[in-house]
């Protein structure tokens, strides 16, 4: 049992301060902490810094340009990324499809993918929900059917997070439908410039958007694109899935925002005292921090026993769970925190350079919609509902 | 002993219902709540011609009905369509000045829909605390003067007339009295309106006042006594609206379970969502009758009627945050959608929660006011 | 909307306490209050006394001896009772049986069985749960054959509280195993002196004995025992757990047990202040008065409904939870707030006449068994669980 | 960074299993806890030889671990079987004592089995905090005596010597000192203990002194630091008893959803049930985690070590009440009876939360030690 970091680890996480300093731009960061909205260029600016530095890729290995860190090290990176109000990385190239490629890919798509993730070439987006294949993701009906060296595929996604910026979606499209759902599915990427690719946002309920819809109608995709063998793609999916867990649950994310939020409650003023002392406040604060010191250190249980091979496929749930339910809470005491300031909602105030007199605090403009927006997080990635039965799965045994 | 509404109670809430129904649809809603306006005059005239605003104050105001039930019952209607116009900030100003016994001539104005009013009482350093007060009343000539600024004031820009708490010594004197209430023209020098769109529809704004002229409301030194009184009805009805925004979100989500299809069959059928809604509707009947509670208190005597007040308005904050939130995740993905009006309503509830004290701030109250022995008429503020 | 009581229920309820200040012996008040064990002697002596004034079967007409009160008066009844620490009322007979026959049973049942309830002749317990039946009810299993004017009946009961004193059982029975589940269920009353009823106590986890198995090995039954038809008894029995979960809410007893924890936690120290001023424990209590404040009022709604004709199905569901839930927290609470005193059990303080010094304050001694014993009110008359199904077929309509 | 114990720690623990599965059967356990003794010298001596005892302190202090993580193992395995022996108040005892640096023999006694010790520093009024303390020391000749009372010991009967949290000055001096610890021989005049059962097993009493004989332990004044340090090592060990007892329970209750059948199916099947189960295996693992910080911070600087110990006592608290009583809710009936393991651990999870603080007292803690910028070794007791 050893829960401190060793000397090696604590000179990286110097090795990255040092770096998130010289390299962050202010202008990012100032972007960041303030929740404002950011754009393509913002998030391809800094995946270009990071490539730069060989530290885009945390969940690849060195072979194909990625870190080949250790969990510790990923954990440190990840926090201080988030604690200096670095972006987020966009996950879908680097921490959902590149690992599939690299576990399930061929060596050529290798080649050709992976090397465009890392250079911003391709921006992705994920194809998996349809409008009746949420929670039940394994009844997708999006069909591909093989004629000679392509795919025709026809069909609909939805959710697909910022599809308005991608060149390229993989998707989860059925080429058999005889057996059992989960049988019969197939990983494909597909050109999203390909004829017959159309892309319908989605207004979310803080006036967003975010996601979208995605109509294919006799698209054509080259049986390259393929990855793995037709009709296992579910295999791969369930692979990205819990990669995906582990990244909603977000710890580095969580510590930023718990900052963030004492700051905000140190400036709120409950009467002649900061917030931060109204006993009830103080209450909340004190078990979501004592929530956020637990899960920290169930996480880091989780990653290492992931990094000894033990199967985390309980764990990475119990972390998506307790994970989006931290995150949500500090979103929703951030909420609480600004009292009848909660209310008003100036959407051009999350542009950069808007320059209007703040209504109310500096920081609240975002907040409610940041709380909002976050609902999220216990619906995708697999509902924190579908989580309790993947850990019912592996506990029951029924 | 008798939970049921009296024939014309019900009729009002009927008519009501009805109107809204067919005239206030979620389509109409929708695009008032999002216009640069925020409130619709026309509504507004239609709701003083079915005598809603009449409904709101007593025979003695001008008036018919007035009762906590008649306010309980349309703003469970409003809960019902999400309407947006400035009912709320009638009914406060209105009661405030109805209470201090002038004025009447401006309620009768209200009640036939050609005056707005708007209450202002909460500063940007005050949060829900009426006592925390800094606007300064001082006396010029026969009237008086106020410079100062309220804050996120429900539909500020639609009032003809808003009624301001304002500190009219700088410390209370041997009563505990600083602050009065006046009436302030929106229409005069010195009064400038920071309005702004809200996050659930509608618009509010910040109340910048510069020397503004004012006439003082009810007797000097009464303004927190005034102001917690209108607080107490403004409270009630945003609990009863609550309550009608509670039961459409469970109507929609029932629907949604026996009508949205995963797994081969209706997520009805699933038992972990079951009972989170059984808990749901269990918890909405909970809220229901702490409103029902509060509104038969209101005309007790202080003590038992604030803590009333502030125990419905904890059990709102705290069901209601609840009944959005799992609404939202009943629905799954489609539950956060611009497009249902599930979000809309969930929206409001929340934001329900941050008007009139959130449920921490009742609590608080709630339990200042249960160690408290003294039920002074006078001493307005939480009592501890 | 009228919330208050009129002048003539103002009038019983002066009634109600003239007569409790008058009649209720202070040994068992005492008793009540000190939360010690009564004997079967203490109810039967408080029996009689409320038979003497004819308020003991507040739940039947006035023709076979009831009080014919109206909702209110039985909740201002309920409401005295409970907080002047009368002993409750034991309910098998006069709450549950009772208005079973009254509605179902044969003239000649109504005259025979009901004044020997009223008189204390007969003591009843209940049959329904078994071993493998319990939130399934309807697969249950003791079996009732007819043979001329007589059942033989064989099987098993379980959770049979106060079986140890009981004269008479009201039992469900199989009847017929060949339809569905429901059917085929016949509502028996058995002596409990017949020849091959045997009783075993169980021990619960507080160490009391208050509930039992029961077992019938050719156990003969008068035919005239049966109530209502042969192969109905699942419709009474359902009218009869209706009445049972509304006893099962006990705002009375709640009422009554939170006044008696204000009591302690005004005693109770922490530090140089009583634990009434602690801000956690004073959050608890606030939370907890609101909850029954609405709870009361939810109540006397449900109540009135009835009255009406409107079904109380789901809404006595919704009462038995929250009013479970409520009466559990109470005792919960009693608990934490004696602190390290919670722990020391001496199960002889909980008789009359012990008389050895207290370990801590005087009226620890039965907090925890009784904090312990009342995770059962989750549990019986239907689990709390049970209840949701029933709130949710009324409900959803799926 | 590594979460898996060292070899030789590990053979502690599964020694220590065996030989509790072997010899302490749940019908062992049940015979010793509600005996008249409430806990068993053949036991005792036999844990003694198998090094448990010495497993729980240090090579200087004559044994040879004495880690966290040797504590945190220990008392995960008495969790599991429930052993009622007087393991805990030995080691926070002899962590005083190895703590002030003196009676190093008689650690050793404690560590061949020979002497039980026991630590009494609660009284009637002083609910769970250490500085409420009246029990009063005064010099006599070379020695001391004390007189006062203590409430609420574990295994005090049991014990041979008695660590004692006495104050030696009226009023706290410059260093806010008013206490200092004293080691009491149990078997002497002055010493009076009235026993009893205590509810989940094993016995507890009341400790009176009058004028009885004491020996200074440590420097004088550094009582509440000595007692600050003990109770967090003890606090630390019940932890990992609760997390034993947690793994425990959430064993038994995935076995009953197996087998108990319901609706013809195992109740496993209804899926209201599997949430609540995958619930409490999702909390059991946040307790764990917290356990795990408070071991890894015991070593650290008071301001660290107390905060992490108060976030696991606080966590332990709430996790354990929720475990305890979902779990005899998913069994029904049968999990409230006697009969079933289940209800034995239960209740000692339950009462593990009214020992050296309960959830609320180590939440306030935390949130004083969060709020206070200092962290003076110096000054115990809760620094708000």
């Amino acid at each position: 049992m050893d829960l401190d970091f060793s000397d090696e680890e604590l000179e990286f996480q110097s090795e990255v301060q040092s770096f998130l300093h010289a390299n962050l731009p202010k202008r990012l960061s100032d972007k960041v902490k303030a929740r404002l909205r950011l754009t393509k260029q913002d998030h391809e600016e800094w995946h270009a810094i990071l490539a730069d530095r060989g530290w885009l890729a945390t969940h690849w290995p060195p072979e194909w340009g990625g870190t080949g860190w250790s969990v510790a090290q990923r954990f440190i990176f990840d926090v201080e990324c988030a604690t200096a109000h670095a972006p987020e990385i966009i996950p879908f190239g680097l921490k959902m499809l590149g690992p599939v490629l690299i576990r399930y890919g061929t060596e050529e798509q290798k080649r050709h993918w992976l090397p465009r993730i890392l250079d911003g070439t391709d921006w992705w987006c994920q194809g998996f929900s349809e409008p009746g294949a949420g929670s039940d993701l394994a009844s997708l009906r999006c069909a591909a059917v093989r004629e000679g060296d392509e795919y025709i595929v026809n069909g609909q996604k939805t959710w697909t997070t910022f599809g308005q910026h991608a060149d390229v979606i993989f998707c989860l499209v059925r080429t058999d439908s005889s057996g059992k759902k989960q049988q019969g599915i197939s990983f494909l990427l597909i050109d999203m410039k390909s004829p017959g690719v159309e892309l319908r946002p989605i207004r979310l309920l803080d006036g967003e958007h975010e996601v979208n819809e995605i109509f294919f109608t006799d698209v054509r995709v080259p049986a390259a694109n393929l990855v793995g063998e037709e009709d296992h793609g579910w295999t791969y999916a369930k692979y990205l899935l819990t990669l995906e867990r582990t990244g909603i649950a977000g710890v580095g994310q969580a510590i930023a925002g718990f900052r963030a939020l004492q700051e905000i409650v140190q400036d709120q003023r409950d009467g002649h005292q900061p917030l931060a002392q109204n006993p009830l406040f103080a209450t909340r604060m004190a078990r979501l921090e004592i929530d956020l010191e637990n899960m920290k250190t169930t996480n880091l249980r989780a990653l290492c026993a992931a990094g000894k091979g033990d199967g985390p496929v309980a764990e990475s749930s119990m972390l998506k769970i307790r994970g989006t339910e931290i995150r949500q809470e500090i979103t929703s005491l951030a909420r609480r925190a600004l009292g009848p300031y909660a209310q008003p909602f100036v959407s051009e105030a999350l542009d950069e350079g808007f320059n209007n007199e703040p209504i109310g605090p500096g920081y609240a403009a975002p907040i409610t919609a940041d709380y909002l927006n976050n609902r999220k997080l216990s619906i995708y990635g697999g509902s924190n509902e579908i989580q309790r039965e993947i850990i019912v799965k592996a506990i029951l045994e029924l | 002993m008798d939970f049921s509404h009296p024939e014309d109670r019900q009729m009002l809430a009927d008519t009501l219902g009805r109107y809204l129904a067919d005239k206030y649809t979620f389509e109409d809603r929708a695009r008032i709540a999002g216009s640069t306006q925020g409130w619709c005059r026309e509504q507004w005239s239609s709701l003083a011609q079915l005598g809603i605003m009449g409904a709101l104050f007593s025979e003695e105001a001008g008036g018919y009905c007035g009762g906590a039930f008649d306010i309980a019952v349309v703003f469970e209607q409003v809960g019902k369509t999400l309407a947006v116009e400035p009912l709320l900030g009638t009914l406060m100003a209105g009661h405030a000045l109805e209470h201090a016994g002038n004025e009447h001539a401006l309620i009768a104005e209200a009640i036939a829909g050609n005056a707005v009013l708007a209450f202002a009482f909460q500063e940007a350093a005050s949060r829900y605390a009426p006592h925390l007060c800094d606007c300064a009343a001082k006396q010029a000539g026969e009237g008086w003067t106020i410079t100062g600024a309220k804050a996120v004031t429900p539909q500020i820009e639609a009032a003809d007339h808003i009624v301001v708490l304002a500190r009219t010594a700088s410390s209370p004197d041997a009563q505990g009295a600083a602050h009065s209430l006046f009436l302030v023209a929106a229409d005069q020098a010195g009064v400038a309106i920071n309005g702004y769109p809200m996050i659930d529809g509608g618009r509010g704004g910040e109340l910048a006042l510069n020397n503004a002229n004012a006439r003082l409301v009810g007797n000097r030194g009464d303004g927190l006594a005034l102001a917690e009184r209108a607080i107490a009805i403004g409270t009630l009805a945003l609990s009863w609206e609550a309550i009608g925004v509670m039961d459409t979100i469970k109507v929609q989500t029932l629907e949604f379970l026996r009508t949205r299809t995963q797994f081969s069959v209706p997520i009805g059928k699933f038992q972990a969502l079951q009972h989170r809604m059984a808990t749901l509707a269990l918890e909405i009947e909970q809220a229901r009758s702490a409103a029902i509670n509060a509104a038969a208190a209101l005309e007790a005597e202080r003590h038992t009627r604030e803590r009333a007040v502030s125990a419905a308005k904890f059990t709102i904050g705290q069901v209601g945050t609840l009944v959005a939130e799992e609404a939202i995740q009943l629905h799954g993905g489609i539950g956060m959608t611009w497009e249902l009006p599930l979000s809309h309503y969930a929206k409001r509830l929340l934001m329900i929660g941050h008007q009139l004290g959130d449920e921490d701030y009742h609590l608080e109250r709630f339990m200042a006011f249960s160690a408290a022995e003294t039920s002074v008429e006078t001493q307005a503020g939480a009592p501890a």
